[in-house]
């Protein structure tokens, strides 16, 4: 059984209790978008404002748990001032790195041969944020580590055309 | 006491007070022994765990006696026929229904039953601008079918405010009733604990010419029920909080207001005879129940409300209301100015052992992840009650739920693992 | 073959024939040593019996891995999730669904799953006016609810009408297609074994813009069935048929349409989100499942499910119409004049194992009575399809209905028992 | 186990073989009552006729098993010309004659004391009527036995309030 230790790790909590980019941006200009967990209540809003297919800045409100919670958190410090190409590519990263992790679980063999691969390269490209990759023996707490990226996703789609 | 088989079920009677300790040697999941580790389990407002003498009277039902019911001349299907109808009247008269064989119908749970009655008496009598009163603390079940109806059919959707003592409001009782058909109301709230003063909310119903529905599934696995004396018009309550297994529910009315429902679910069973052109209901309680009912559950259900009147409800009742004090006294003493508990005072009439409370700092889906690494069970959300949720101002809360197999130990347990949480999150 | 407790589930690839007698080892009901004394069941098609491996699932289910699926975070939640889950996915394969895990609806039994379309989709979609297209065979189940909304919408019911060899007969198909939005049709019928050749007619109703829901109660227990190629909408089956449990049936639909259907009973888990002024129904196929769903019973059905694929469904397919030929033979040789069988020859492709007889100058009730004396459980009635009875000039039918468990033997103490029918009523 | 014997007295297979009072007869003037049984077809159908709250004529038509039809038969037999009171009198001992044996399943024990009291009674006042008490021993078919009474007693209600 997957223990705390694999599901807090220090680098989550601190993200939980010391949240950055924490707060709103005017909107307009900034686009604003909503993700909520219907089965557990946690809501995030992403403040996005991108200026020529770049995202200048970045604000994260809602509340939550210390996963949805600390993975707004570093996901606002991993985007913000990327493009929003890049932006979209990391998205693709964490949630493959978490889907990757839940086919595993499916096979119940987490060493099946294979597996280690594109979730290396994942964890590589996404920096601290490989810290949340614990989540996935906890099935239930994927979608709150995935909802603040679902969030931003909707974001870039709503920018996306307008800017780039 | 030995510690035999049921040595916790002794029947009910007496003035002993119930043993939790040797009534949990019957329920396997239980078990001190059980694969993947020994479990505390707070969550019977969810779903409670259920005895072996549940498991074996549907395995014995499968395994001798199974067949279709009603329609079998031979003595399997006659000998499976007498046992779902023994089981409604063992059911009925748990709740001490007056004419058990004709008032008791089964459905899946007690959602469809409340859906059952907004889609056949509702449907059939109410008028658009006519208003249904439910309150503030009403799970889905109870409020999602009167807002369906509210929007299909234009009819207002009026609430009964909580105090902030966390009992309704009933100041102003009256004039919410004013131009009300129906009152819809949960008898306990799975969040707060609260167990709702029925009787003077029927009287003034019934005064106001509105009946009532009350979904007694938190109330009719706790403490017993005299529907007579609740008065009410329509009860619905379920299996699977009540020992009893899933798939299985209960709606209890009043034969006049049956009798005159149209039929919701059309098929076999609930007729008596289909032309090309039309067909005519059959008699009560069967003119609800469509399709192959669910038998083996409606038998284990009987087994379960059995063993509940083997142990004595009453004696379930006083076990549950002074473990809830000890709980709430617990968790005040040891985690003091963190520790939010949403609910009433602990009074054995009007409050029941369910336990929600916030945890400052420590979102409820924390707090239950780290007492679960300690094999305690306890529910982290909104319950199945969001219009509750905003009234108290939180997304979730933490509920800890009691029922007659928990004990100090469990409670004691609760504190403890709160004491971890409160460290990993400091 | 050596005795061994699964010798007959060997799995299902290999040639060679299923050995009913091996197989029925694993069905405590039908024991010799069945406390009552041993039977010779043949009414399969009224609910069947259930193998061990079932009763195990739900039992170690319940005593290791119970709570309320969907919303906790602990352990014992999570895994009950997984499994109901996982019992939804097994059991959409089991009928080759496109996308099992969010086109299958759990129901209770196939009658509520005929009646959520009758409720959301067709009351939503049609108009008065529009026809809705059955057959003269169909049970109430695939009846009742087209009459309800026939009565309350003003929409036409028209009749498929049954050809003298007991098949459907299409001649006139696309005349009563015209200005039809839905064809409500039984796969395989529960009283004289027709096996329909369900492709023209979805052919003829899609290209005449109507949609079509199958009522597969009779042909999903008994062979292989491939909804990709069967082309249907919608298409319900039941638990208690498939040697699962009872308190379970199954609506597949295809995505689209259930997105675009309104809810049908309103409660916990099929919501999104609920206010005091409405709510947002949750994703597919949960919008469907309101309140705490038959859990046991999915993981039952699973079980069942992964039994019957272990046995092989071509494999009981073979075996039930090589019995269903000799028994027919037999029948007719020892009985003669004096039995006729109300349904189509002996044909693995187009007939089933129900058979259906009347026994001249004897009642099917004093038929199964006397047959009963015996130990042999057969249905006397109107088997839930009063409108095909008229057709057939009859009040009630005799009926005899094959399974995987059944033999020669049981056949031959059939036809034996006849032979006392006669001689008492001579 | 109940056997064979107890339900296909040979009396009863003789009324089943040859029904006594098979017919119909003019209505009006006589009153015609159809009794059916939804959950297996059997269809009962009573002509009454009633002069002076006299039955001087009655005749039975329908469809049924051979509990259904010969109760039909033997009831005929024993009410035809009799008065509407005595009729209604035979209605309640055969009706009696069925519950009390019912009460006596259900506490599962046939020969609990005071129960042979009022079923004896009965029996002699019906008189081969009394045949068909071995039913009762098969709860399903209870039903069919009673469908002819219960439909000859919706008959007298009817002609009831005219005559007498
Ligand atoms: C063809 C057919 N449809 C529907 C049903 C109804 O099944 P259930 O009673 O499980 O809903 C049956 C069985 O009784 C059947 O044979
Ligand atoms: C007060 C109340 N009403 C209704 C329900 C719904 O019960 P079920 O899911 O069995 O229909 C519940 C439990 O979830 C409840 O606590």
């Amino acid at each position: 059984m997957a223990g705390l230790e694999d599901l807090y790790r220090e680098i989550i909590l601190d993200h939980y209790r010391s949240p950055r980019n924490r707060g709103d941006l005017p909107s307009p200009p900034a686009v604003r978008v909503e993700g909520f967990n219907p089965l557990c209540g946690d809501e995030v809003v992403v403040y996005l404002d991108v200026v020529d297919a770049v995202v200048v800045d970045l604000k994260i409100s809602g509340q939550g748990c210390s996963i949805s919670q600390s993975s707004a958190s570093m996901m606002s410090a991993a985007v913000k001032g990327r493009s929003v190409e890049e932006a979209r590519a990391l998205v693709r990263s964490f949630k493959a790195l978490m889907s990757i992790h839940e086919a595993q679980l499916e096979t119940d063999d987490a060493d099946a041969p294979g597996a280690a691969g594109p979730d290396v390269l994942d964890a590589d490209a996404l920096g601290e944020l490989a810290a949340l990759q614990g989540v996935v023996k906890f099935p239930v707490r994927i979608k709150c580590a995935t909802l603040p990226w679902n969030t931003l996703s909707q974001g870039l789609d709503e920018v996306g055309p307008a800017t780039s | 006491m030995t510690g035999g088989g049921d040595v916790g079920a002794t029947r009910g009677t007496g003035p002993e007070r119930l043993d939790p300790r040797a009534l949990r040697k019957e329920f396997p999941l239980l078990a001190p022994d059980r694969p993947g580790g020994p479990v505390v389990y707070l969550d019977s407002a969810a779903s409670s765990q259920r005895p072996r003498a549940v498991l074996e009277a549907m395995d014995e039902y499968y395994t001798t006696t199974h067949a279709n019911v009603h329609r079998g001349v031979y003595a399997i299907a006659e000998e499976a026929t007498r046992r779902y109808e023994a089981a409604r009247v063992a059911v009925g008269r748990f709740v001490r229904a007056p004419r058990p064989a004709t008032e008791i119908v089964f459905t899946k749970n007690v959602t469809e039953a409340i859906n059952l009655v907004a889609y056949t008496w509702a449907r059939k009598e109410l008028r658009p601008g006519d208003a249904i009163l439910v309150s503030e603390l009403e799970h889905h079940a109870n409020l999602v079918p009167w807002l369906m109806l509210a929007e299909e059919r234009g009819i207002e959707l009026r609430f009964l405010p909580l105090a902030p003592d966390y009992h309704l409001d009933l100041t102003d009782l009256d004039r919410l009733l004013d131009g009300a058909r129906l009152v819809a109301l949960s008898a306990a709230s799975n969040v707060l604990g609260t167990v709702v003063d029925l009787e003077p909310v029927v009287a003034a119903a019934h005064r106001a010419g509105a009946l009532v529905l009350v979904d007694g599934a938190q109330l009719a696995p706790h403490r017993p029920v005299d529907l007579g004396r609740v008065g009410a018009d329509f009860f619905g309550f379920t299996g699977h909080k009540m020992l009893g297994p899933t798939g299985i529910g209960v709606l209890w009315a009043r034969e006049e207001l049956l009798d005159a429902m149209p039929p919701f679910l059309g098929g076999g069973e609930m007729i008596r005879d289909v032309r090309t052109d039309g067909f005519t209901s059959n008699d009560l309680p069967w003119k609800f129940e469509a399709g192959t009912p669910p038998i083996a559950e409606a038998v284990g259900l009987a087994a379960a409300v059995e063993y509940l009147e083997r142990v004595g409800l009453e004696r379930v009742h006083a076990h549950e209301s002074a473990l809830t004090a000890y709980a709430i006294d617990r968790l005040r003493d040891a985690h003091g100015e963190q520790l939010t508990i949403f609910g009433p005072e602990p009074d054995p009439l009007r409050r029941s052992g369910v336990i929600s409370f916030a945890f400052a700092g420590v979102h409820p889906h924390d707090v239950a992840q780290v007492l679960d690494t300690r094999g305690i069970c306890v529910r982290a959300g909104h319950h199945c009650a969001k219009p509750l949720m905003r009234c108290l101002g939180v997304g979730a809360t933490t509920r800890a739920s009691l029922y007659l197999y928990n004990d100090e130990d469990d409670v004691d347990a609760l504190v403890d693992g709160l004491a971890e949480v409160r460290e990993l999150f400091a």
